[in-house]
């Protein structure tokens, strides 16, 4: 079977030790988003820091692809800029739609890249974008994105 | 057959095998396309493909054959949205184009009800006593009677654009028919029963200009020339899928993506939902909105396989494949002592559908004289009743051609007529 | 293959070719006909075949291949009302069961909308605050929402009858929820989550007590076992045709001769007219009061053939069949440490359904896992949130087969769950 | 062609000219009939004369079917009893249903067996029928039906 394509090591190890989930004391915006197919459910908090770097925190419930999605895009985005936080969206979004062509960058993605399995599987492309969603949604009505678009 | 140098229609015949059957002991010549187009044999191959490879119920199954069947439903959205210059995510499908206008209209009268209980929705949508909704007075019942229940159950007057005598729009008190009190316009682009087509931007334009929201039914139009939705300047678009070759149980509605994320859901349930708990529920963003239910599978992907095949044949050239048909018929017609063309008499702005009335025989007796020929033709009031009392007859019988027939169809057609005139003895 | 005498399954396999394909590389194991069934070769001949044939305009013509087409169309109502003990024109055609409740619920708000502007309707139909809507916490998202936006339209309160913890209806407080407030009872006859089957009739009759008008939902019931209409007690009964081996694209209304000519229109177009004028319209009887717009006549002619093929193999034994992969379903399930069925445990009283939960496993990670074996089930929340929310779950997994399935498909999906346990590590 | 089996002489001079055309003066009751299908309509009036037998008026607007049947319809009806109305109704209706099978009674039918051909053609099955629809309709307002079945 194919699944150990789908389901890396290092998504199992994020959805079983997810990074940087829980809420933030004070933020400046917090979106829900679901995934009405199945019922997956992310909360994604946003703040900035004193130097103006992102601050996310998220509650989530749902699948590993999701939640796990969720975990890295913690890693990626808290405590970085907004363009660094951009930048990976876009590549974390390109590879999601790629249906598996196409050479994620490591740099930019770091343990991201592991989803690029996750492309060949339509359904599951919705679990893994869930939290980024959420993230720009959050982002645009706290003012904390550089563009409305993507 | 005379020389008709738009399309090989030989060659598009062999698609279609009824073609070849028989009826009452005579050759089939199919002239009812304006009620319901034959199919190709690659349409029943797309749909019997479908189930025998993919069938599974589509954006809810995470496995193998559900992404299979979801890719090919949102394939076949993309293929039938580029057909007319759309984007996919703003192409709704629904039962056929009644339910489409019908899904328009309820939009009004839906909102009305919400906002009368306090709830938030987008005041275009609301409307009653003062507001008026204009149809045109050649509108089939599909784009007559939802309008006037809309107006039945919210107050609103309904108003119409008036015809000529040779079938054409009066649209000289255009002014004080569409006027600040509009809501709604919403007309044909061609007729069904008298061939015309209307001037829809210039419409659309005076709807626009008093902010009413604009719709255009183009189940005549979209199967038979090619039509660019931007072109028509509509906020709305209705059509079916089984007058373009496609299969029955599938239409169109197409909206501009602002119109369509203003709207409010219009039947309710499954696959349309965002959130769902026992006390209320939100909605999905369009076009899943307003689709309700399990789709319309199979007739999505042999709706796209009838789309492929239009264009592989050439909507422009299926069109001037039709003004020759439609040339050669009025010009037959104007031959024929005691036979009367319902609708413009040549084909400036004009497309196939061509109805007459014959002197002295009800329209009932000439299609039933020129079946026995083989030739079948639709008679009657062809849901545009109003249309027929405009014109003093009770009825009228129609022919209309499609890319599949020729000009000895025409002819077959032409003989027929004569035909129940000697039959009843009422040409001397 | 153990012995399974109900029914002789190899030969209905012959059946569905899509059963011998393979899907990542596995043999097919269908467990998802609760989504959607398989259909078997005649229902595609039979679409085939009408549009070979005898395709054409029904109700609306009056030549040969129209009149063929017409007879088709309503001989497949009589044959598929009479699968359910019905007349044909108590039945009528929709689009899929969401449209059918669709109907039924709009009959209630736009009657109301028109009595609040002076016009005649039936008060049974007339709804306002101070009314309530009765439904269960196991309805389908489609017999769930259309009632919430009826309550929202009209001011009328949505009321439900609670489960317990086996997943039965909890009919304690009966009498307080359903009340003389009450004007409607919707609930199904067999839930697509929990596999529960409803004493249907005892609440119709609780409704009935208090003038309130009954709905059935009975999607998944109609598909699985013999039902004859008037055993429910219910005055509307809604299900679809593509879970009963039918083409998509179709649903049906089952109503009381009484009550359907009690109910407005919902959609209005052509061929559900009497009169038009500009001014006003009146409309036909039942079915064709609610057959707004080109029918789905491909469809109904396939639903007719797939009623011939149940018919065929029989719905006792196909019941019985299901009984038997059922209680080995739910016997290998309760051998699985870790797993848990939500809905009844033992086959008394349930369908083939079953829902369950895997400890230490999201369910869409069982079904990616089962996916991989080429076991096909559903996960989610079923279009039943409100269910799993009652049950404390995110969501489930859900097995679902049909006459065409095997002892060994049911074990090939018990391997199933086994392997995504010990994929994700989460037994010891 | 088929064309003499629909069409008989019968049914011709009938559509040319039409028997019993015309209003009563004091009707009991009317009724308006439409085939939504084709747009055929026909009015009927029914009132009793001192004997008791009906009189019935009708108008109408329609094909050589519909108009025809009308006027055969007069000439069993008019001027005389509710039974002979109704065992002609009766006989006509059991006719357009037979497809063309059975025996036609031309006692009962008189000029009415003319319409045997009809039946092999359902969609003129309906206007065959809508003046027999409507006498009944008006029978049954006026109180001068034997029962409301049929
Ligand atoms: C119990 C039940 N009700 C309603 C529906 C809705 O049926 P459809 O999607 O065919 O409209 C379904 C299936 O999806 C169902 O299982
Ligand atoms: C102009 C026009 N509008 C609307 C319709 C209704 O389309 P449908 O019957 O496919 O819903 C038709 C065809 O019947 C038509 O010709």
């Amino acid at each position: 079977m194919d699944l150990e394509g789908l389901y890396q090591e290092i998504i199992l190890d994020h959805y079983k030790h997810p990074r940087g989930k829980g809420e933030l004391t004070s933020p400046l915006a917090e979106v829900h988003h679901v995934n009405p197919t199945c019922g997956d459910e992310i909360t994604v908090q946003i703040a900035t820091d004193p130097a103006g770097h992102l601050l996310v925190g998220y509650q989530g419930l749902g699948c590993s692809i999701s939640q796990a999605s969720a975990s890295v895009m913690s890693e990626l985005v808290n405590g970085n800029s907004i363009e660094v936080a951009e930048t990976a969206r876009a590549a974390f979004v390109d590879m999601m739609h790629a249906q598996g062509s196409g050479e994620p960058n490591e740099e930019i993605l770091g343990d991201g890249i592991a989803f690029a399995g996750v492309a060949k599987y339509p359904a599951r492309v919705k679990c893994a974008l869930l939290p980024w969603m959420a993230l720009r949604d959050a982002q645009i009505q706290a003012n904390l994105a550089e563009s409305e678009e993507g | 057959m005379p020389n008709l140098p738009a399309l090989d229609v030989a060659a598009v015949r062999t698609q279609f095998p009824i073609l070849e059957r028989s009826v009452r002991g005579r050759p089939l010549v199919y002239l009812d396309s304006g009620a319901t187009s034959q199919k190709p044999l690659c349409v029943l191959d797309a749909e019997r493909g479908y189930y025998l490879h993919s069938n599974a119920a589509v954006h809810r199954g995470a496995h193998a054959l559900a992404e299979e069947a979801t890719e090919a439903y949102e394939s076949a959205r993309v293929t039938i949205a580029s057909f007319v210059g759309a984007r996919a995510q703003d192409l709704v499908f629904t039962t056929n184009a009644t339910a489409a206008l019908n899904l328009a209209a309820y939009a009004f009268s839906n909102a009305t009800a919400l906002a009368a209980r306090g709830h938030r929705v987008d005041p275009r949508f609301v409307i009653g006593e003062g507001d008026s909704i204009v149809v045109t007075e050649m509108e089939h019942h599909a784009n007559l009677v939802p309008w006037q229940q809309v107006c039945e159950k919210t107050g609103a007057t309904l108003r119409w654009i008036g015809l000529s005598d040779d079938g054409r729009l009066d649209l000289r008190n255009l002014d004080s028919i569409i006027d600040q009190t509009t809501k709604v316009v919403s007309l044909s682009h061609q007729s069904n029963i008298l061939g015309t087509i209307n001037p829809v931007a210039q419409i659309m334009e005076a709807a626009h200009s008093v902010n009413a929201i604009g719709v255009v039914d183009a189940c005549q139009s979209i199967p038979h020339m090619p039509v660019d939705v931007h072109d028509l300047g509509a906020d709305l678009i209705a059509w079916s899928g089984h007058k373009m070759l496609g299969p029955t149980g599938i239409g169109f509605l197409w909206g501009s993506t602002e119109i369509l994320n203003a709207m409010t859901p219009f039947q309710t349930g499954g696959s349309m939902i965002e959130t769902v708990t026992l006390e209320r529920s939100t909605f999905a963003a369009p076009p899943q909105r307003f689709e309700a239910g399990t789709q319309m599978v199979a007739q999505a992907i042999g709706t796209a396989a009838a789309v492929r095949y239009l264009e592989s044949v050439g909507m422009v050239e299926i069109a001037a494949h039709e003004h020759a048909l439609t040339a050669h018929a009025l010009a037959g017609i104007s031959q024929l002592p005691g036979v009367r063309v319902i609708g413009p008499t040549d084909t400036h702005m004009r497309g196939s559908a061509i109805s007459f009335v014959v002197d002295g025989l009800h329209p009932h007796d000439v299609g039933q004289v020129m079946d026995a020929q083989g030739v079948a033709v639709r008679v009657g009031h062809h849901c545009a009743w109003p249309t027929c009392r405009r014109f003093s007859v009770p009825a009228t019988t129609r022919i209309s051609p499609y890319l599949y027939n020729t000009l000895d169809d025409i002819d077959a057609g032409l003989a027929a007529i004569a035909a129940a005139q000697e039959f009843f003895q009422v040409v001397n």
